[in-house]
């Protein structure tokens, strides 16, 4: 499957980008947006979290794992285990009840508040409820999370149109989110994600929505992506997928951690 | 570059919001007319009041007996006191002024040739500089020896009850409609307040959006600031539009043809450009406040 | 049981949204406060200058020459106006009141023993009904022949100027206090319409996903309507209890111990209970209709 | 598969429910709520119709079907093709700009706007993106839609907690949708949907954010509520459901209906 994709996606990558990106290297280009640089290898480190919700809920029950810099991980488990939990602590949209989580080097526990738009800008988020911003067009969307960065109008005119077409979403660049199906917003959360290039890339059940060709697609996606040296966090229901790639899983249930396996498939024994 | 993102971010967010900035821009424009409509409104009363107040003179009778050195010493007293500002101006006015002001008052003023001599007394007429301080010059000229003390107020008249009367309208007239005006003043920057809050409360999903894809807080408050601005200023603008039509249309005709008591004194107000810059700059700076203030709230965590 | 139900819904919603329902009150209790501190102050205002006109009295000159026959035709001339509802009140003066009138205001009476015949006329002093018919009563009396042309005013002496100045100061008040009242209304009425269109606006989503599920335009409205309501006498109520405080511990002290000349007439006002009702109940009506007003917008398709 | 089902459900439906339902038929029960009356037999018949978004777009291209009552219904099609468009014609959320829908021998488009919450009133709705009422609890929503039809308040405490138990949310009741995980949420959607025991029911992509043993729940639960008499017609991409079950499969494409076969699989050609 693994070359498959590869296959596919070499054939997909004819749009000029590459070509153009000569000049700057991929790196440079993502350190001067980001402040993540994992020290010894590891982009995640979990140690002893837990997440509470008020008094009674958790939501993640000790956790400890570590994730190199370049894996592609699969977060696998039941609904309410825990994955968006997980994702959510990541890029602190909340604060862990206990425990430490480094991402990039950086204690998040510690980080002050201002300093958290800089760690979101180098990780790129896509979100199970899509979170895109109603008022704007898919162009827009996608523009913002490059304006954020400061980025320069002419490369974001470059980059946009871009990672719309590898999404299938060229010809609804105009298009508000509601004027959109399911499967059309959420493909618009992953290319926002990926635009600018994170050295982190996650995702909330990225394919919840779309049929198993386009699944597939996105998936070869996010694949090449991690090829170039992205780490790729993804949590999932889909079975098939998660067997498919056989890559690094990673199961929750109740918040706790069950199964951290490498080359794996999304159930221990295939049913 | 980055200020030109913003305002475009603005305008964008005005027109996709328009319900939103429209209640806004209203909101802005009725707290702005209302304090368009009362501030010159108070600004005339108060400087008509202050008109009347000057007319308030004092009577300084001058015995008949009194030699014509104290009658001097007297004046010199006055003149001392003009020159420390509490007495604005005099004049003198002699025996025969006096009874030829009291013959205009009679039907038949012949009769008072009958009179074997003139009854009434010659006096200073002193006009002061703030009649609130009335007593302290009757007090500092009661010392003179010219003084006719079988007159009323032993000499010195100034009116003390309708001085009092009038002053006490004034002051009235003072503080209530600078209460009015600062509870006006505040009603408008909560009411614009309010609307902010609420029209930034019914975007709190998009803001909490900008926030989880790396917006920092300054980037998403740049915009809302410049669109309270735009709104602050348009409401504003919208209310000064309409005042400067009501001026045209209703008050102007009045002044110019009204004879009556309150115009004729040629009171004067706030200039209308004065007004429309203060009003125009006020609601801008509100809008702004408001929005940055507001967005405090929604910027956390 | 249903109205149960919506009202419970209603208190769910003002709870579920603080930050809505607290700009709604917040609006509604500004709107109301200023209101509640215009309406009494004008009236106040209209009663102390009404007060004022009552006591612009017409002088009548008796002619001396006059037989008693027509002075006697003169006064029911006179009554017959009062009968009318012309005139409010008159009195008699005779020469010798007059006279001892003027001696009051000279400084040594004692010089008048020495006219040869009182120089005063008697008069009729006529306190109108409505100072603005001066006119009408004047020209009413001048066909008397009792009347002493020689006096000022051809004999029938109203202090035009007088009257023309304070009349032209009461419509002013009259007619800008009215305005003022009007423009604030409209403008209590319009932010407070702003700020339901608002938080209505700020809920679309829901009322969209309400109707979705099959609930109908009036399931989806009352709830509204009663939070509205419940908004607009909160506010009202808030405000109300705001103003008393005010009119306890400033206004009436004020009141009790001002020897000024605001006060001391009695001028009447607005009864604070009534006052309080109409707010609450006014606050709830507007409440209600804008929230019922509005929801139309959302309520289509 | 579905001998599973049924065996599953019948443990499951421990719940005095059924027992307490006596002297109502779930007939009259329905009836009495409901404006849906199929003469004919069929449930849902489409005749022509097009449905165009502005200009340019179209999401659904001269569809001619029927639906009978009772039938059970896939709706399969890569994301876009007009599933969701489809599902909001059926309960008038929009009017079809060509052709003629007719759901429970009702012409929608000659229904006055007043009728129209009677209809949905008839017809229980799972959507895409849940559309839960943000400020209430779950238990508030899933009231809710007994509220409307006007219930009595102890009928509504009796059916509420039946069918947050059955759809695994009991413990979640007092929740807030925005303090459930994805799949909690959509599973609140599926009970409200379900509450009012409707004699049409839709799902619009149900199990998207569930994983594979939530979902198979939540089919079991379809699949008896189908069992019932109810008519089910649901949009999904999960090729591994639609596979197993077995039933009618409508596939659309680009707004077109290029494929409708009973007891079908996800796609023609089986990978
Ligand atoms: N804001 C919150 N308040 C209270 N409880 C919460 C909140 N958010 C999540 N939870 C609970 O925490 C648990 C884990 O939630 P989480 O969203 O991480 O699950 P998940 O693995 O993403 O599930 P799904 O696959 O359904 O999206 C769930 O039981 C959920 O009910
Ligand atoms: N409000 C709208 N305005 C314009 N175009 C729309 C609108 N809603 C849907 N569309 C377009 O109509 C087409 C069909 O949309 P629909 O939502 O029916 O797809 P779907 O089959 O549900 O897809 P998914 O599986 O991704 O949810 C899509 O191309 C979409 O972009
Ligand atoms: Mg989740
Ligand atoms: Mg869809």
């Amino acid at each position: 499957m693994s070359t498959d994709a590869d296959a596919q996606l070499n054939s997909e990558s004819e749009s000029p980008a590459p070509a153009r990106r000569t000049g700057r290297t991929a790196e440079r280009r993502i350190d001067r947006r980001s402040i993540l640089r994992p020290g010894d290898g590891s982009m995640v480190i979990f140690d002893g979290v837990t997440k509470r919700y008020g008094e009674d809920v958790v939501g993640l029950d000790n956790i400890s794992l570590s994730i190199d810099a370049g894996e592609f991980v699969f977060l696998v488990g039941p609904s309410g285990s825990g994955k968006s939990t997980f994702i959510r602590l990541l890029i602190k949209e909340m604060d862990a009840s206990e425990g430490t989580v480094i991402v990039g080097g950086r204690d998040l526990g510690k980080m002050g508040r201002s300093k958290v738009p800089y760690l979101r800008r180098g990780i790129g988020c896509v979100f199970q409820d899509f979170k895109l911003l109603p008022g704007r067009t898919i162009y827009e969307n996608v523009a913002y999370a490059l304006e954020v960065t400061g980025d320069a109008p002419k490369s974001i005119r470059r980059k946009v149109p871009e990672i719309l077409a590898l999404t299938g979403l060229s010809d609804k660049s105009d298009r508000l989110p509601n004027e959109l199906s399911g499967g059309e917003q959420q493909r618009v959360s992953i290319a926002r994600a990926f635009v600018n290039h994170p050295r982190l890339l996650i995702a909330d059940e990225p394919t919840g929505n779309l049929d198993p060709d386009t699944s597939i697609g996105i998936m070869q996606l996010l694949y090449r992506i991690n090829r170039t040296g992205t780490t790729v966090v993804m949590a999932t229901h889909d079975r098939d997928l998660v067997d498919k790639m056989q890559m690094r899983v990673i199961a929750l249930e109740g918040g706790k951690l069950v199964r951290d396996e490498r080359s794996a498939s999304y159930a221990t024994v295939e049913p | 570059m980055r200020l030109g993102f913003f305002f475009r971010e603005a305008i964008r967010s005005i027109k996709a919001n328009v319900a939103i900035s429209v209640a806004a821009i209203v909101t802005v424009m009725i707290a702005v007319f209302i304090l368009g409509t009362f501030i010159p409104s108070y600004l005339y009363v108060q400087s008509t009041v202050n008109q009347q107040k000057s007319r308030l003179d004092i009577q300084v009778y001058v015995a008949d007996a009194a030699p014509q050195s104290q009658v001097a010493a007297l004046q010199a007293q006055i003149v001392a006191l003009q020159s420390q500002g509490l007495i604005k101006s005099f004049s003198f006015i002699s025996k025969t002024d006096a009874l030829n002001q009291f013959k205009a008052r009679l039907n038949d003023p012949s009769i008072l040739t009958l009179l074997p001599n003139n009854p009434l007394p010659a006096s200073f007429d002193v006009r002061p500089a703030d009649p609130a301080k009335d007593g302290q010059i009757a007090t500092a000229l009661r010392t003179s020896h010219a003084i006719d003390t079988t007159m009323p107020g032993n000499g010195i008249s100034y009116a003390e009850t309708t001085t009092n009367r009038l002053l006490t309208i004034a002051q009235f007239i003072q503080y209530a409609g600078l209460v009015l005006i600062a509870i006006l003043l505040v009603a408008a920057i909560l009411l614009i307040g309010n609307t902010i809050r609420l029209s930034i409360f019914a975007r709190r999903r998009e803001v909490e959006v900008m926030r989880l894809v790396g917006a920092t807080n300054w980037f998403i408050r740049w915009p809302f600031i410049i669109e309270g601005i735009i709104c602050g200023v348009v409401g504003a603008a919208i209310s000064v539009v309409i005042l400067w039509i009501a001026k045209i249309l209703v008050v102007d005709p009045y002044v110019s043809t009204s004879t009556g008591g309150l115009t004729r004194d040629s009171a004067t107000t706030i200039g209308f450009g004065t007004l429309a810059v203060i009003l125009i700059v006020a609601g801008g700076a509100v809008g702004a406040v408001g929005s940055g203030f507001t967005l405090r709230r929604f910027l956390k965590v």
